[in-house]
């Protein structure tokens, strides 16, 4: 550690346990564990101050936050994935014993598929089976067979993407696309000066919404043509593809002004976290 | 005080514009620890100095709060919390303010969350915020919070058809037979409709996808700006409304105070979110400026020699 | 058979669950149920997977000391306090000796993963790794202050496992999401310079919604900044955005209708 | 109007006959208070059938309105729905209702006695019983049963639908294969006053083996696989198959040349996508030909994994890349780790690596959410040139953006069949263009359809449920 470091170090060190103290004789008013409070909103305080230290530079408060922040979370999940899907849906169905002993009510069940009466219990160990297979990946010779339940989820989830996306993504999606260009009902012309005061889609009609309906059209197609892989984009097809890429950067660009209003709001909270709940500047 | 506070960092902020913009003239880039440090200027003065104004909701908005207003009394509304504390400060106001409508509104509210961290938040924004403030309405009968299950959109593909199969009980272990507002429900199909609170996955457009389409029942979201953009095509068709970030929810608590006479004086934090806003858009576009500026002039400069 | 048997299986299960989907009969509906419960239970065997392999990068980091080795140390400690706090929790109001508890349970873990690392001089480390497991289990024994459960979820309650979600996971979490706000200033000024059209085009659109957000600007630019910006995000975005889920929507049904037939097959392996 | 007292009368009495252990039967009231509010006109042509489509359990019932609905005497305000139920039902509910008790009273004993689960085994077999007794019960019609409302709807609806559970344990239960009776009541204002319909029997629901609402979806299936599969074959057979040049692919192999050149090793982000994730699949492939390239000029390679499935996928397809490249004992386990299941812990892993490693090249192949922006920027911090891919629609603009080149949507699953240049996965890549043009197809044609008014096109595409 050089000089400079460890004179950041104490002074780091110092300023937060005054902080502590601070805020420990503040809340000790209102609450009887004010100094373990106190401590806690501290930490919270050290540990935001410590991963914004990283838009200055990489450094050992940021190391430390984040490697703190990668155990924490990993058990975090752990334990929240033992308790809800093992003890709270899987071992009920396992066996009775176990439910009880978890006491979580017990789940049976079954089904007659008509030559074959299966009972819940047996069908649940397939799968804690299956996973144990999964777990075979970390000896060296047995890894092979942790491809056994991976190919039952890639399989099970190809088929169900195959037809849902099918189905969502692409039929629905099409039938979007016919909408009224040439104004049947309900988008009626009401004359120019409808058209100016009444400058948006929910227009009770309007040439706006068939304008809206037409770009529509027009921007879909063009994506799609963009989209093409198997031809050369020249001639006309390069222009409806060029006219394609235009609308998508316009889209990019105008996704990505929309979204600075959300992430000014995450900044906001933080700093009222660090002004209002630690700080005290404001209430 | 508050004044002296607004007029010294607005000058800083400003005055800091207009230098670095005197500077790009030169061609000079800015650092990217300067641009840091005047987006945490422009957030932090109005946080601490509280700037408010009045917004004007926009039809996204509008069909949600309409359509939301005009169901009759008992229907049944399910609000799922499906976000984490990270994206709260852009979500939450909204959540608070629909499950404010909705109970105000005398419907029956299912609460639920595909997120583990969805719940806690969902469980402490109801029992200290908006349930003090029904204290006529009872558990179990005019709304439920039936908590959090692990499974993603495994989650929505059982519920779909059966809520019981997933949530045998609510958060507090009773059974959900045993409970008034279930009594009607048996699966998605029985909601008259549904609210996706959140903006990562699952989240509202699963809602959309394992739910709304296959059960066709309507869903409104609430999202993170970011995601908002996104669930446009699905609008109006499979989505009934939708609340954008926080700019759709300071829209939303607008129309429901100007609406209810109930909610005229409540916390509006959307609102008063619109305040740092502002002015951290306005240093963006100014830092666009400044940018183009700079690469203007270092063209220039390159093309001669 | 390796290879062979797994690309089996995915073709049966991708099978059928094409085929339920045209089938509303029950027992359709049973097994894909059943399937889908399947890989939530298998998922979570994934996770214990997951776990141990975070202990033996950090542990490997340690004995290799490799480059800031020691906030390695940081993350095991993270990791093995916070499932201790996940299967404890306090009794009464008084936590007893459970702090005291913690540290020797730490410091057995400590010791051991030192004897682990280091190449001579295990023996001293063991030796104390079992002072300090007698100590923790002694004082697990007779402190009744506290107790662990292993099957119930008290645990997710303990006040401690609730200290470390609200003040070390939550803080840290919403600290790194809100880094976007400085980011997506950063990347603006860098990236939306007019080079060309479609550089141009970005920014422009970009500007024009930002204006939309500012009710301060609105008085100078009238109504139709908002309203123009607003036709962006109803009309192009929405055409861009069909256009390109209709785009994604057909390459997932084709990426997933390849890895059914088996012509896809990266991910086993074999690219 | 003595006519229509005599009409009263023989209506009563026939409702009262069709229905003879309803609660309040309107026999009992006194023909001189009906006279008060005249019973209305019977529903007619009632007619009950299985619900089609689904897995059984559930019926669709539909009538003619009662002539005083709306029209006529114009009191009818509801209709009410009847189903016979047998007293096996209630038997049925008794022991369920004791089942779950018991259920719930041996999930909260301390130690279980030997004589609780007695009673279990014997009241589940009861129950079992019970069960399979339903459809013999209900074939006693009209003995041993009683008429049970199952639903009310408002007047001017001639339709009801009677959806049960399929779950056994479930109140709603109704069971498959039974002869079920139905009846509606036309219903006045005063309750007590209304007509019953004639009864409408036997029925019985059960599940079917096609759903024909889906037809839509299975000629698309069709359809896209016959594509695919024509695509391939002729690919197989060597047919020239043209692919336009996408530069975000283009620049992967100069990427790895660079990192080459400079010393430094590459950063492979896989995304927060699980290893079933189409996107995820896709960079599998293109993590293959990266590693494979890798290991031919030497360079380091990190593989920071989010999820631990794909972290096990990851590591066998590196492995058998570096033994494809001749090197298999160049590869090190640790190039590819887990960190952790929580996006942002991930992210803050990821974010030191970079600035710690200095990657000359960073690849970000797959399912982002809100941290794409923080990985990219990062990325630009030290110094590397970013590819980005993904199909999560609101996250490309800042891959746009922040990375030097990037792939939109489809043209990431699109990478891995430029990439290999397989025939095989080049035909397919085919099948997808030539569907592509099928949308378009049938947008214009759907539009000029809408335009003109001819529905029946709109409808092929309306797929109800």
């Amino acid at each position: 550690m050089s000089r400079t470091a460890v004179i950041v170090f104490a002074i780091v060190v110092v300023l937060f346990a005054v902080s502590w103290v601070a805020k420990a004789v503040v809340l000790s008013d209102t609450s009887d564990s004010g100094t373990l409070d106190a401590f806690l909103v501290t930490v919270a305080a050290f540990l935001t101050l410590a991963i914004y230290s990283f838009l200055y530079k990489d450094n050992p408060y940021y190391k430390f936050a984040e490697h703190l922040f990668v155990g924490v979370s990993a058990a975090f999940w752990m334990c929240q994935g033992f308790w809800t899907t093992i003890v709270g849906n899987l071992l009920p169905r396992l066996s009775e014993g176990m439910a009880n002993w978890f006491m979580q009510p017990y789940q049976p069940g079954g089904y007659d598929l008509g030559f074959l009466n299966l009972s819940y219990t047996v069908l649940y160990w397939i799968p804690v089976i299956l996973g144990l297979l999964l777990l075979m990946r970390l000896s060296p010779k047995g890894g092979w067979l942790s491809r056994w339940p991976l190919a039952l989820i890639i399989g099970t989830t190809a088929g169900l993407n195959f037809v849902r996306y099918l189905r969502s993504d692409f039929i629905v999606q099409v039938s979007s696309t016919f909408v009224p260009l040439l104004g049947q009902e309900p988008h009626q012309w009401q004359g120019i000066g409808a058209f100016f005061s009444n400058f948006s889609l929910d227009a009770s009609g309007q040439f706006v919404a068939l304008l809206a309906n037409w770009v529509i059209f027009i921007g879909v197609f063009c994506g799609l043509v963009y989209f093409f892989f198997s031809k050369e984009h020249t001639g006309l097809f390069g222009r409806a593809s060029r006219v394609g890429i235009w609308v998508l950067m316009i889209t990019f660009g105008a996704s990505f002004g929309y979204t600075v209003m959300g992430r000014i709001s995450l900044l906001v909270g933080r700093l009222t976290f660090l002004f209002e709940d630690w700080l005290g500047l404001i209430t | 005080m508050n004044n002296i506070g607004i007029i010294i960092s607005l000058v800083l902020i400003f005055g800091g514009l207009l230098w670095l913009l005197i500077r790009s003239i030169g061609g000079h880039e800015v650092d990217r620890r300067v641009i840091f440090l005047f987006i945490f200027l422009s957030v932090a003065a109005p946080v601490i100095f509280r700037i408010t104004f009045q917004e004007k909701a926009t039809p996204v908005v509008e069909a949600l709060f309409d359509r939301i207003e005009n169901l009759p009394p008992g229907s049944n509304v399910l609000l799922s919390f499906d976000f984490d504390p990270a994206m709260a400060p852009e979500v939450q106001p909204m959540a608070n303010a629909i499950s404010r409508h909705c109970l105000n509104n005398g419907y029956n509210v299912v609460f639920m969350s595909l997120w583990a961290t969805g719940q806690s938040l969902m469980t402490t924004t109801l029992s200290r915020v908006i349930l003090p403030e029904f204290p006529e309405l009872v558990d179990g009968v005019d709304y439920i919070n039936i908590g959090y299950k692990a499974g993603n959109e495994g989650v929505l593909n059982v519920i779909v058809s059966d809520f019981r199969k997933m949530f045998p009980t609510d958060v507090n272990s009773v059974p959900l037979d045993s409970t008034e507002i279930f009594k009607d429900i048996k699966s998605c199909a029985d909601l008259d409709l549904i609210i996706a609170l959140g903006g990562g996955r699952p989240g509202p457009k699963e809602w959309v996808l394992f739910v709304g389409d296959p059960a066709d029942v309507p869903v409104g979201v609430g999202v993170a700006a970011v995601v908002a953009p996104q669930l446009y095509p699905y609008y109006p068709q499979q989505i009934v409304g939708i609340l954008g970030g926080v700019k759709g929810a300071a829209e939303y608590e607008q129309e429901l105070t100007s609406h209810h006479e109930r909610f005229a004086d409540m916390d509006t934090p959307g609102i008063d979110m619109m305040g740092p806003q502002t002015l951290a858009h306005v240093v963006i576009m100014a830092f666009i400026v400044i940018g183009n500026i700079v690469y203007f002039r270092s063209r220039g400069k390159g093309g001669k020699s | 058979m390796k290879r062979q048997f797994p690309l089996f299986l995915v073709f049966i299960f991708g099978l059928f669950m094409v085929f339920q989907y045209f089938v509303p009969h029950e027992t359709s509906e049973w097994v894909y149920e059943f399937l889908l419960d399947w890989i939530l239970v298998i998922g979570i065997f994934a996770l214990a997977l997951g776990i141990w392999s975070l202990y033996k990068v950090s542990v490997d980091k340690i004995k290799t000391r490799k480059a800031n080795w020691g906030y390695s140390y940081v993350t095991l400690f993270g990791l093995f306090v916070m499932i201790l706090f996940g299967f404890t929790s306090q009794n009464g109001d008084s936590w007893g000796w459970y702090f005291i508890f913690v540290a020797t349970v730490m410091l057995t873990i400590g010791m051991v993963i030192q004897a682990m690392v280091s190449s001579g001089q295990k023996g001293l480390s063991l030796i104390l790794a079992g002072v300090f497991l007698v100590a923790s289990v002694l004082i697990g024994m007779f402190d009744n202050a506290w107790s662990f459960h292993f099957y119930t979820a008290e645990g997710l309650q303990n006040s401690m496992f609730r200290a470390f979600f609200d003040h070390i996971l939550i803080p840290i979490l919403s600290t790194m999401f809100s880094l976007l706000a400085f980011f997506i200033a950063s990347a603006a000024y860098r990236a939306f310079r007019a080079r060309n059209l479609l550089a141009s085009l970005l920014l422009l659109a970009a500007l024009i919604v930002m204006l939309r957000f500012n009710p301060y600007l609105s008085p100078i630019f009238g109504d139709y900044m908002a309203k123009t910006s607003n036709w962006l995000m109803n009309v192009p975005n929405m055409a861009a955005q069909r256009a390109i889920v209709i785009g994604i929507g057909l390459g997932i049904v084709a990426t997933a209708l390849k890895v059914i037939l088996g012509i896809e097959r990266g991910y086993m392996g074999k690219g | 109007m003595r006519h229509l007292l005599k009409l009263v009368i023989v209506v009563v009495l026939l409702a009262w006959v069709s229905s003879p252990a309803q609660t309040d039967p309107p026999a009992e009231v006194d023909s001189v208070e009906v006279a008060e509010v005249t019973p209305p006109g019977p529903v007619t042509s009632l007619s009950v059938t299985d619900k089609d489509n689904d897995h059984g359990h559930a019926t669709v019932l539909s009538w003619e309105a009662s002539v005083d609905d709306s029209t006529g005497l114009a009191n009818v305000i509801s209709y009410e729905i009847f189903r016979w139920v047998p007293f096996a039902m209630d038997h049925v509910d008794s022991l369920r209702g004791q089942l779950s008790g018991l259920r719930a009273e041996i999930a909260a004993a301390e130690d279980v006695t030997d004589e609780m689960e007695t009673r279990l085994d014997l009241l589940e077999a009861a129950f079992d019983a019970a069960i399979d007794n339903l459809p013999q019960a209900h074939g006693q019609y009209p003995q041993n049963g009683e008429w049970r409302s199952v639903g009310v709807v408002a007047s001017g609806v001639t339709a009801y639908g009677n959806t049960g559970t399929k779950e056994p344990t479930s109140a709603d239960y109704i069971p498959d294969y039974a002869d079920l009776y139905y009846r509606v009541d036309a219903v006045t204002a005063d309750p007590v006053v209304r007509t019953a319909s004639e009864v409408y029997g036997p029925v019985q629901c059960y599940g079917q083996w096609f759903n024909t609402d889906r037809s839509p979806v299975l000629v698309a299936v069709l359809a896209f696989g016959f594509f695919t599969l024509l695509f391939v074959t002729l690919a197989k057979k060597g047919t020239d198959l043209y692919v336009r040049p996408l530069a975000g692919i283009e620049a992967v192999d100069d990427a790895i040349g660079r990192a080459t050149e400079m010393g430094r090793p590459i950063l492979y982000v896989l995304g927060l996508g699980s290893a079933a994730d189409v996107a995820t699949i896709a960079s599998f492939t293109i993590l293959g030909r990266v590693a494979k390239r890798v290991a031919e000029y030497q360079t380091a390679l990190i593989v920071p994994t989010y999820e631990p499935i794909v972290m096990t996928v990851a590591q066998e397809v590196v492995k058998s890349s570096y033994l494809d490249a001749g090197r298999p004992d160049d590869f090190k386990e640790d190039t590819v780790f887990f960190v952790t299941q929580s996006q942002f812990a991930y992210v803050a892993a990821v974010n030191g690596i970079m600035l710690r490693e200095l990657p000359a090249t960073c690849i970000y192949m797959g399912k982002f959410f809100a941290e794409s922006l923080i990985l990219a920027e990062t990325g630009a911090l030290a110094g590397s040139i970013q590819i980005a891919g993904t199909d999560e629609i609101a996250q490309i603009p800042f891959f746009i953006v922040a990375c030097d080149y990037t792939l939109i949507g489809e043209e990431l699953y699109a990478a891995s069949a430029y990439l290999g240049r397989e025939p095989i996965l080049l035909g397919s890549l085919k099948a997808q263009d030539y569907a592509k043009a099928l949308v378009v197809a049938f947008s214009v044609i759907g539009l000029i359809f809408a335009n003109l008014e001819w529905t029946w096109f709109v409808d092929l595409f309306h797929v109800a449920n």
